[in-house]
Formats: C-alpha cells, structure tokens, sequence
C-alpha cells in the first residue's frame, strides 16, 4: 500500500518535472536567440544526460509542431536546437526586429563569402563589384565575418557567431555542404516578394 | 524583295540606305554605324557613275549629323555602347535569408548611466576644446553638414584609391570603365565626382586620348 | 442551397483570415520582444480597426494561457500588447543572455542625448566627436532615437521603446528625473565587480 502510493507520487513527480524542464528549455532557447548545444540546455535544466536533454527538446520540437503558431523549434545537424520565426513570415514583420537586419546586397556579399571561404577580399571584390567593401565592413561590424591580413592580403571567412546565427556547422565542409543545399533550394522557389511596411514607429 | 530596283537610285540600295530611309536608321543603334565608310564610299560610288546628285548628298549629310545627335544624346544618358560580354563563371550564390529570432540583450540600466558618466567627461574635454576658438566656429546648423559631407567624401576617396591601386597593382591599364565595370548608372556618376576630387587633390592624373571616350588614370607619385 | 453554400465558404473563409492574423500579431510581438501599440499591430495584420486588432491580441493573451508555456502575452494598461518571459523563468536563463543592444561608443553616445533631450545633433557631435554620426544613424535604425527636422537644425530624441528597454517613464520629464537620481545615486557608490558586465568591444 504505502510503496503503492510512493509509485504513484514518483510518476507524478516526474511528469511534473518533465514539464517543468519542457518549459525551462522552451525559456532558455527564447532568451538566447541562437541555436543552443545539449551541453547548454542540460546545464539549465541541471542535467548532465545528454539524452534526456534531447528527449526534452525534441519533445518541444512536437510540441511547436502541433500547435498552431509561427514559430518553429529545430534540431540542427550538430545536435544543436533552436527557436525562431518561420521563414514566411519574415517579410512581414522584419521591420519590428531591434537590430538593424541585413538588405540585400549585403546578404549576397555574405553568402559568396561564407561559400568561397577562406576568400582574398580583392577576389570578392571581383565577384561583387566595388560597393562590397561597405558590404563587408558591415558584416565585420556585425560580427558575422573577421578580416585577417595576410602579408598584402586581406583574408575573409565567416565567425562562429555566423554559423550559429544561421544555424550552419561550425566546421567549414559541413557547412559549405549545408550551404549548398540552401542555396539550392533558394533558387529552386523564388523568394515572395518583400511585402515591407514602411511604417514610423512613433 | 531581293530584287533591286534599277530605275530607283543606287543609294537607296544597301548599305547607303541607312541614310536615306530615317525610319530605318532609328531603329539602328547608332554606335554600330561606321558612318566615314558609308560616305566615303557613298562619295566614290558618285564619282564612279558620274552621277553628282547634290540632294543626295545632302540628305546623306543630314542623315549622319542625326547619328551624331543620337550618339551624344546617349553619352549624355550615360548610355554606353554594349559592354563586353561579362566574363563572370563564378557561382554567385542567392543572399542567404536571416532567419528571425528574438534575443534577450545585455544592456542594463547600469551599462547605460555609466556610458553615461563617460559621454560626460569627454563632453567636457571637448567643451574646454571648443572654448579656446570659439569665435572662430561658423553659424550654427553649417558646419555639421558640411564636414559630414567631407567626411564622406574622404572615406569614398579613400575607397576608390585603393580600387585603382589594386587595378594598377594587377598591372591592368586603370580606365573609368574598369572602375566602374557593374555598377549602376548613378553610381557610376559618383564615382566619376570621386575621380575629379582625387585628380583636384594631385593624387591621380587624369587623361584622354584622341578619337577615344576613355579617360585614363594614373596615380602619382606611383613608380 | 446556393446562398447557404456562400455563408458557409464565408465563414470558413473569416476562421482562416482570423487564424492566419492571430500567427501574424504572434510573430510581430515574438520579433519586436517590446510593448507594441496596436496602430502598429494593425500595419501588420493589414486592419485600422483598432477594435479588430484588439479582439486579435487579446485571443492571442488567451492560447498563451492555455498552453503550459514559460511565455506570456500581457496587455499593458496603455493598450499595448507584449510578448515576454514570465518573471520566474528570467533568473535561470538571463545567464544565456551574451550580446549587448550596442556597443560602447553607441551607448555612450545614445546615454547622451538621453540625458540631454531634445538636443540638438550638432552639439551632440560637438560633445561627442564626429564618430558620432555614425552612432546616430544606427540608433535611428534601431528605433532608440528619433531625429527632426527644425528648420535647419536636427532634433534628436529617445524613443518609446528606449523609455520600455530601459524600463523609465516615456514622459520626458519623469524619465530625465529617473536618469538624474539614478545616475548620482551610482557616481556616489562604485560598482561592485560582481555585476554583470557583458559587454563585447566588437
């Protein structure tokens, strides 16, 4: 009778506390804004069990899954997770984003960088015309490619912050690899045109 | 249609009809029309059948000054005769899309009163600066404009420098059209201002030649 | 048969409109992460009826309290909406938290004119050198500042949103006030080094 019981409050507990760290993962990945290790989401959780951790995550991927929301939970390839917009709804609210988000040009400079790199800026240049160099003091500006001279040269590859930003692998094959596939889904469906809002604040 | 004609006038044959039929020659682009042949041979054809047709040639005349008009209408526009095939085989990828995401910042209040604290202190050592000239400073509402413009001005010219530098460095011959190969009109506009700045500051020597649109730079100083 | 059949599409339709604006406001708050009024929500959804927009964020406020989630929408007394964090799970993810809103020189520049305001740009850059203009653009852009023209000279001052990242009054008076005490009340005191400073140079 009284191990009965004691069964009984243990399942209880532990849904509890599965809930609770549901919710703690679901906390840490909004406030970070990145994509987020198992090493990460297990030191919030107090966790050392990576595959609980994982459980845990993906159980939260299922959980934005069902419900009807624009937001999506993913699982990166290097086991990372994260929380963000769905790509369709980007153009419609990307204005109201705090950070000064990246036009165009800027973003095509930064994919030929990330996909040729390590790259010679004057090789970029070449590629993109004269206007990349505002291009890529921006990006180094957002931190999103360093600049390393090398002798005469200027030597240009994307950060970490990159990748995580994107959720790419930090190792350069894997992520050319992942850029690849991007870039050819990209073109396969054409973006849809930018509805943008051109709306003051105040 | 082949067939010619005999009782109309030779010029109103190929390829002197370019001048006598107007409608025609509008829908030419005028660069592609080699106007000292198309007279000189027009002249020898005359002369060969003993025909001085004085309205012909003038009409011819009239014809080449429109082309001419057309073409300096163009480079007004800043429209150039077709570009070299661009010889581009790299793979420029689609800009990657930024993927949305919140993010909980770390700037505190605390961050902000202590910038704070330091925008003051070095408000002051500007004011103590600024106290020594003070009846030198223009107007109000004049300088910041302009020395926004000239601080702009200098990071362009700073940015096209090191584009001809890079180019005479390459060992290519530096020419407008290379500085500006892609860029948009406008663009291309101010980067001409640019070169004239460079040029009225001595760092670049500017020069065309004859029967040529090109300009030509040189840097000085440069061995 | 006929009219039944329209009514029917109708409603079908306005359930599909209603869902698809209630993602549309989820994703305007979620990427804003601030208090947003519902002029704004209405650019968004496309509606200037401030009623429409309202029963919008207020059915919004309810599936969040329906979904066992650390997220809340709240609507704030002056009829602004937000979506944030609920307070208990702020302490054990803040720690993830690692990029600041700007860097030093913006900062100090934006603490400035906040302290100043409404000021004039020229004697901002006379206070706080040329590099400024730079800093001024960027915080116009990111919403923290807002510039006027007044003849031939440019007003500048804080934003809303500064007054809401901040947490001060939006009421120019009362939040210079709140500046000034709280900025003697710390020259009297030093910071003690255990307090936060993430603060990246980059």
């Amino acid at each position: 009778m009284m191990s009965n019981k004691t069964e009984e409050v243990t399942a209880q507990d532990q849904e509890e506390k599965f809930k609770k760290d549901l919710a703690l993962i679901e906390a840490a990945l909004y406030v970070a804004g990145r994509p987020l290790d198992t090493k990460t989401l297990g030191y919030i959780v107090g966790s050392r069990s990576k595959k609980r951790v994982q459980q845990l995550a993906r159980a939260l991927i299922e959980k934005y899954r069902q419900l009807e929301t624009p937001l999506e939970v993913l699982e990166l390839e290097d086991e990372r997770f994260v929380l963000q917009l769905k790509t369709e709804f980007s153009a419609k609210v990307r204005k109201l984003a705090v950070r000064p988000l990246l036009s165009d040009g800027p973003l095509r400079t930064l994919a030929y960088i990330a996909y040729r790199q390590p790259i010679i800026q004057k090789q970029v240049i070449d590629a993109r015309g004269a206007h990349a160099y505002g291009h890529i003091r921006q990006l180094v500006e957002m931190g999103l490619i360093e600049r390393k001279s090398d002798g005469r040269n200027k030597i240009l590859r994307v950060t970490e912050f990159f990748s995580d930003y994107f959720g790419l692998s930090r190792d350069i094959k894997i992520m050319k690899r992942q850029l690849k596939r991007t870039f050819n889904e990209l073109m396969k469906k054409p973006l849809s045109s930018d509805e943008e809002y051109n709306f003051n604040e105040s | 249609m082949t067939e010619i004609n005999v009782n109309k006038p030779f010029y109103f044959r190929p390829p002197w009809n370019i001048l006598f039929d107007l409608q025609l020659l509008e829908k030419l682009n005028p660069w592609d029309i080699n106007l000292s042949f198309l007279l000189l041979s027009f002249l020898d054809e005359m002369e060969k059948r003993n025909e001085i047709d004085f309205r012909a040639s003038g009409m011819a005349l009239g014809s080449s000054s429109t082309v001419y008009l057309m073409k300096s209408e163009m480079l007004l526009e800043l429209e150039k005769a077709p570009l070299a095939p661009k010889l581009q085989s790299d793979f420029i990828p689609p800009p990657l899309v930024l993927p949305l995401r919140y993010e909980l910042t770390t700037t505190t209040i605390q961050n902000l009163l202590e910038a704070l604290d330091n925008a003051l202190k070095t408000e002051k050592l500007f004011a103590l600066k600024a106290s020594t000239s003070t009846d030198i400073i223009p107007p109000a509402g004049v300088i910041p404009t302009i020395s926004a413009y000239l601080i702009e001005m200098e990071e362009q010219m700073e940015r096209l420098m090191k584009k001809i530098i890079t180019l005479a460095d390459e060992g290519k011959l530096v020419t407008f059209s290379n500085l500006v190969h892609g860029l948009r009109k406008l663009e291309q506009i101010r980067s001409f201002i640019v070169l004239l700045f460079l040029a009225q500051k001595n760092r670049v020597t500017l020069w065309q030649e004859e029967n040529s649109d090109e300009v030509f730079v040189t840097i000085n100083g440069a061995q």
